[in-house]
C-alpha cells in the first residue's frame, strides 16, 4: 500500500465509528499500542511542544525508508500520532516529503478535534516532513 | 439567611441554556471567567440605546448622564468594597492592568531603591508574579517569595520572618485560582504594615465569592477583574487607598488625567483620574455596577454558602475517584483543582468537553505553583452561583466514565 | 459610488430616535465618541449569549469558539488596515492605552538615549502628548514639536528640517479631532524612515472618516480606539511593524504574554500576545470587528464623501454668521471647530443643549494648540455617517438663536 | 429684606418663565448687568476655576456687611453668580456663613442646569462662605 491507500484504509476504518466515544476509545487504543518511547529518548531536541502536551519525535532512515519512533504524555495526542506514523512509516523520504497530510479532514475526528489538537498535528506533520528532507541531505 | 436557589436563577443567563456537541453545557470553568446575566447585558445595551457618550468635560446631556453613570458606578463599587471614599475606585481594564499600573506607578515613585524587597507568594497568578519580577529587574530590587506547603497553603510563619524594612510591598491573592486555597489576608496586611510596607491583595478569585470588606482586610491595593464577577470583559478595578493615590505619580499619560498641559510643563489630575488616562470603558465600568447590584441582590453570604456546599459535594465525590490527587487545603473556596494518577489532564479534559462539560486544564497561569507539585497541571472545577448539585454528580460520573475510557 | 443615504441607515442606531429636553437629538459629537449600531451592540450580545469564556489554552467549546471568535476579529482588522499579518494587531483599551504601550516598550529598550529627540506635532491630543513628554522626562529626551500654521495645518518645511540622527520617534496624528486638519502623513513617516526615525501615526480620528492603507502610509505603529468608529467603549488596537514588536521587550506581565514563569528566569511569548497581558477585552474586540463589517457593508469610500458634503456645509452656512472664527483648513475632515468673538463657547453649547444639539465645548484635549491660537476652546461639530444635511441646517439656525439670545 | 426673604422673592421671579429660554434670557440679562470686574482683579488668587468657565471673586467687610465683587468670562455663570450676589450682598458675614444657599433648587433653574454648572455654584458658595469666615478674623 502507498501513501494515500493507507490513508484511505484509515478513513474507511475511522467512519465505523457511529459516535464520538468509540472514536476516541480507538484512537486512545491506538495510543496505547505505539510503543513508548525510551526514556532517554525524551530529550528538548526530539520535543515538539504542543499546546498541553508534549510530543517527542525520532526518525531515523535505513534503507532509504522513514521509520518514525514516537510518544506523548497524552494519550489522546499519542493515538493521532500513531495515525501519521502508521502512515509515513517505511515510506521514502522522497514520498513523504510530497504527502497530503489533510487526510485527517476526511476521517470523523476532525470535528471533535479542539483547534489546539489541529494545531499541534499540523505541528507534528511538520516535523515529520523535516525529518524526511533532512534525511535526504 | 434561606439557601440560594441556583434553578431560580439559571434563567438570568442565556447562555446556560447552550447545548455543546448536542449536549446540555455544565458550565465549571467560572475561575477562569463567569457567565453574564441578563441584567449586566441589559445595563450595557441600556447605555448605548439611551446615553452613550464620552464623558467628562461634555456640556450637552448626553454627556452628562454617561457621566453620572459612569461615576455612580464608582461609588457602587466603593460601597461594595467599603471603600472610604469613590476617589478610592479607578477603573482599569482588568486586574492584570491594576497591577501593571501600580507596579508602573511604584517604579516611578521614589518608594523603591535597590536592594528593597517585594514579598509575593507561591500560589501566586503569573499577572501577580511577572510585573513584580520586571520591576525587579529594572529596578535592582529582589523578588522574595512565600513558600507553599504540601496541602496549599501558605507558610505565613516564614513569611513574618521574610519582612523586614528592606520590605517594599507585599503582594498576595486573596483566594488562590489554581487551588482555592484562602489566605489569611489580614494577618498579611498588618504583618506588612507593621514593617513599613505596602500591600496588594490580588482580589481576581475572592471578589465573585466572598464579601470584601477593605477595612477589616487592611489593604493598600486590592484589583479584580469584572468578567469574574458576572461583568463583561476589558473591565477591572484597582483600588488604592486615597492618601497613596495622591502621592504616587500617574503612570500613564492621556486626556482625562490631566490639569494642564503645555508642551513646557504638565500638571496632573487628582485620583481616581490622574491614573485613568484617555477614554475609560464607560459601558464596562456601568456594566460592571450592575454586576455588583445582581450579586447584592442574591446576598453575597448566600452565594458563598451555596457554592461551598457546591466544592464540598465536588470534593467529597472525586476524591472517592481511583487513583485522584486532590490540590489544596479541604476549605477551599471557588475552585477544585484535581489530577490522576497515569493520566493527561488534558486527555480528560477533552473527553469531558464532548460531554458537555467546561472544565479548564493546565497550569492555570501559576507555573511555578505546577513546578512546585512536580506537575504539568491540573483539571480544576471551579464554581458560580448558578451551578448546582446535580451538575456536581454529573461531573462526578462524567469523570468516571472518561477515566474508564483512559484506562 | 452611490451616495450614501443617511436616512437609511439611522434605524441601525437605536439612539439616535431619542429626545432631549423634548427635542429631537442632533448628535454632533461623534469625534469624541461615535453611536452605535445594532449590528455592533447585537454581536456584543451574541458572544455573551452562545460563547463567552476565557480564551487561550482552553480545552473546552465554549474557550475554543472564544478564541477563535478574539483571532477572527484581529485577521478582520489588520484586513481592514492592510496590514502584512494579523500578528501585527494588537489588542488595548483605546488609542490612549496604544500610545503608552508604545511609549513604555521603547522607554524599556534600547532604541532610546539620553540627547535623543521625539518628535511630534502642535496638533497633538493630550493623549499624543503627555506619553511623549513622560517619557522624555524619565529618558533625558527632548521633545519637539512641529509648528502650526494660521490655518491649523502643519508646517512640513520645518519638520524636514528638525528630523536629524538624533530623531528616535515621530509621532503625529493623522487628522486632528480639535480643527479636523489632515495632515500628510505618508510624507512624514518616509521622511521619519529616512532618518532612521520610528513613526507612529495616531489614528482616532481618520479610522472612522478614511481608507486606512497601512502600506501607503508606511508608518511603524498605527493607533486607535473602537469607541470613535463605532464599536463599544474599552476597546483599541496598536498596530505594530511585525519585526519590530519582536524586537521590542513587552510593558506589561502577566497571563498570555509568557511562554514559560519561573521565578528565576521568565521568557515571553511572540507577538501578538507578548503585548496583550491579561484577560483582553474579548467582547470588545468582536465588536470591533463588526464595527468594521459595518462599516466596510456602508462603503468608507462613501462614508467620506457623505461627511465632506456635510462639513463642507456646516462651513458654508456657519461661516456665514456673525463674528464667527473658523478654525482648521478648508479641506478638513470629521470635525468642524468655530467660535464667536464676544461669546463664551460654554454658553452657546449650554444653549445648544437646551435644542438637542449635542457638541463639545472646550479645549478638545489640544490645550497647547488652543494656547497657539491664543483661545480657551472652541465649539466643534464632529460627523458621523448617520448626519444628515437637515442636521447641518437645523444647527445654524439653532446658532443663530442662540447667538441672538448671549448678544 | 433677610437673606432667605431674598431668596424667596428671587425664586418666585424665575418661576414666573414657562420656557427655558425666557429663563436663560433672564439669566444672561442678570449677568450683562452685573458690573464687570477690573481686569486688574482678575487675579489667580481670586479665580475659582470652573470646569470650563472662569470665575472670579472679590470680597469686602465694610462696617459689617460683606460686599461681594464678581466676574466669569461665561454670561451665563456670570448670571448664576449674580444670584448669589444679591441674595449676600450687604449681609453680615454670620448670616453669609449661616446661610442655606441651596435655594437655586427651588428654582426652576436646576432642571436645566448642567451638573458642571451646579457643582460650579457649589464651588461659588462655598467661596462666597469663605471669604465672610475671613472677614470675622
Ligand atoms: C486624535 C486623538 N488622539 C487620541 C485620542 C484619545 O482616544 P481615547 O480617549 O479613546 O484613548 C483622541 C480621542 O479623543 C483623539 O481624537
Ligand atoms: C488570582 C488571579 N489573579 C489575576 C488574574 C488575571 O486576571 P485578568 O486576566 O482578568 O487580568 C486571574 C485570572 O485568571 C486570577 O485568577
Amino acid at each position: 500500500m502507498n501513501i494515500s491507500e493507507k490513508q484511505q484504509e484509515l478513513v474507511e476504518e475511522l467512519e465505523l465509528f457511529q459516535d464520538w466515544t468509540e472514536r476516541y476509545e480507538y484512537v486512545i487504543s491506538l495510543g496505547k499500542r505505539l510503543p513508548a518511547m525510551d526514556g532517554d529518548l525524551q530529550t528538548a531536541d526530539r520535543l515538539i511542544r504542543g499546546c498541553q502536551s508534549q510530543v517527542w519525535l525520532e526518525a531515523d532512515c535505513l534503507d532509504g525508508k522513514m521509520s518514525y519512533l514516537a510518544d506523548s504524555d497524552s494519550v489522546i495526542t499519542k493515538g493521532m500520532i500513531a495515525l501519521f506514523v502508521r502512515v509515513l512509516n517505511g515510506e521514502t523520504p522522497e514520498d513523504v516529503i510530497q504527502a497530503d497530510m489533510s487526510f485527517i479532514d476526511r476521517t470523523g475526528l476532525r470535528e471533535h478535534l479542539a483547534p489546539t489538537r489541529a494545531n499541534a498535528l499540523t505541528l507534528m506533520a511538520a516535523e515529520m516532513k523535516k525529518r524526511a528532507t533532512s534525511a535526504l541531505s | 439567611m434561606s439557601d440560594l436557589d441556583p434553578y431560580a436563577l439559571r434563567p438570568d443567563f442565556p447562555i446556560l441554556s447552550r447545548e455543546i456537541h448536542g449536549k446540555p453545557l455544565v458550565y465549571l470553568d467560572n475561575a477562569a471567567t463567569s457567565q453574564k446575566p441578563f441584567a449586566v447585558l441589559n445595563a450595557s445595551r441600556d447605555y448605548y440605546e439611551s446615553y452613550n457618550s464620552n464623558i467628562h468635560r461634555g456640556v450637552h446631556h448626553l454627556a452628562q448622564c454617561a457621566t453620572a453613570g459612569h461615576e455612580k458606578a464608582r461609588e457602587t463599587i466603593a460601597n461594595h468594597l467599603n471603600a472610604t471614599r469613590p476617589e478610592e475606585v479607578i477603573f482599569t481594564s482588568g486586574t492584570t492592568d491594576a497591577i501593571n499600573i501600580v507596579a508602573s506607578s511604584l517604579g516611578r515613585s521614589n518608594r523603591l531603591k535597590e536592594g528593597d524587597e517585594i514579598i509575593i507568594s507561591g500560589l501566586e497568578h503569573h499577572s501577580n508574579t511577572v510585573p513584580w519580577q520586571m520591576l525587579c529587574e529594572r529596578l535592582g530590587i529582589t523578588l522574595r517569595v512565600i513558600p507553599v506547603f504540601d496541602d496549599g497553603t501558605l507558610d505565613l510563619v516564614t513569611y513574618d520572618s521574610m519582612l523586614s524594612e528592606r520590605t517594599a510591598l507585599v503582594a498576595v491573592s486573596h483566594i488562590s485560582n489554581a487551588f482555592g486555597t484562602v489566605n489569611n489576608v489580614s494577618h498579611i496586611c498588618s504583618q506588612a504594615e507593621k514593617h513599613g510596607a505596602l500591600s496588594l491583595i490580588d482580589g481576581a478569585q475572592s471578589i465573585p465569592h466572598q464579601k470584601i470588606d477593605l477595612k477589616l482586610i487592611g489593604c493598600d491595593f486590592y484589583v479584580f477583574s469584572g468578567h469574574k464577577v458576572y461583568a463583561p470583559t476589558g473591565i477591572g478595578v484597582l483600588f488604592g487607598r486615597y492618601d497613596l493615590l495622591c502621592e504616587l505619580p500617574p503612570p500613564r499619560g492621556g486626556g482625562e488625567m490631566i490639569r494642564e498641559v503645555t508642551f513646557e510643563n504638565t500638571t496632573y489630575n487628582d485620583p481616581p483620574f490622574k491614573f485613568e488616562a484617555g477614554t475609560p470603558n464607560i459601558e464596562g465600568a456601568i456594566a460592571l455596577a450592575a454586576a455588583l447590584d445582581y450579586v447584592n441582590n442574591l446576598g453575597i453570604d448566600r452565594i458563598s454558602a451555596h457554592e461551598h456546599r457546591l466544592i464540598q459535594k465536588a470534593a467529597e465525590i472525586i476524591s472517592a475517584l481511583d487513583g485522584v490527587t486532590l490540590y489544596g487545603p479541604s476549605d477551599r473556596a471557588g475552585a477544585l483543582s484535581f489530577g490522576f494518577s497515569g493520566i493527561h489532564h488534558y486527555d480528560l479534559g477533552t473527553l469531558l468537553d464532548q460531554m458537555g462539560f467546561a472544565l479548564r486544564t493546565g497550569h492555570h497561569c501559576c507555573q511555578p505553583l505546577m513546578a512546585r507539585f512536580g506537575i504539568t497541571g491540573t483539571l480544576r472545577a471551579s464554581f458560580a452561583a448558578y451551578n448546582t448539585t446535580e451538575e456536581v454528580e454529573q461531573l462526578g460520573e462524567a469523570l468516571e466514565k472518561a477515566l474508564r475510557m483512559l484506562r
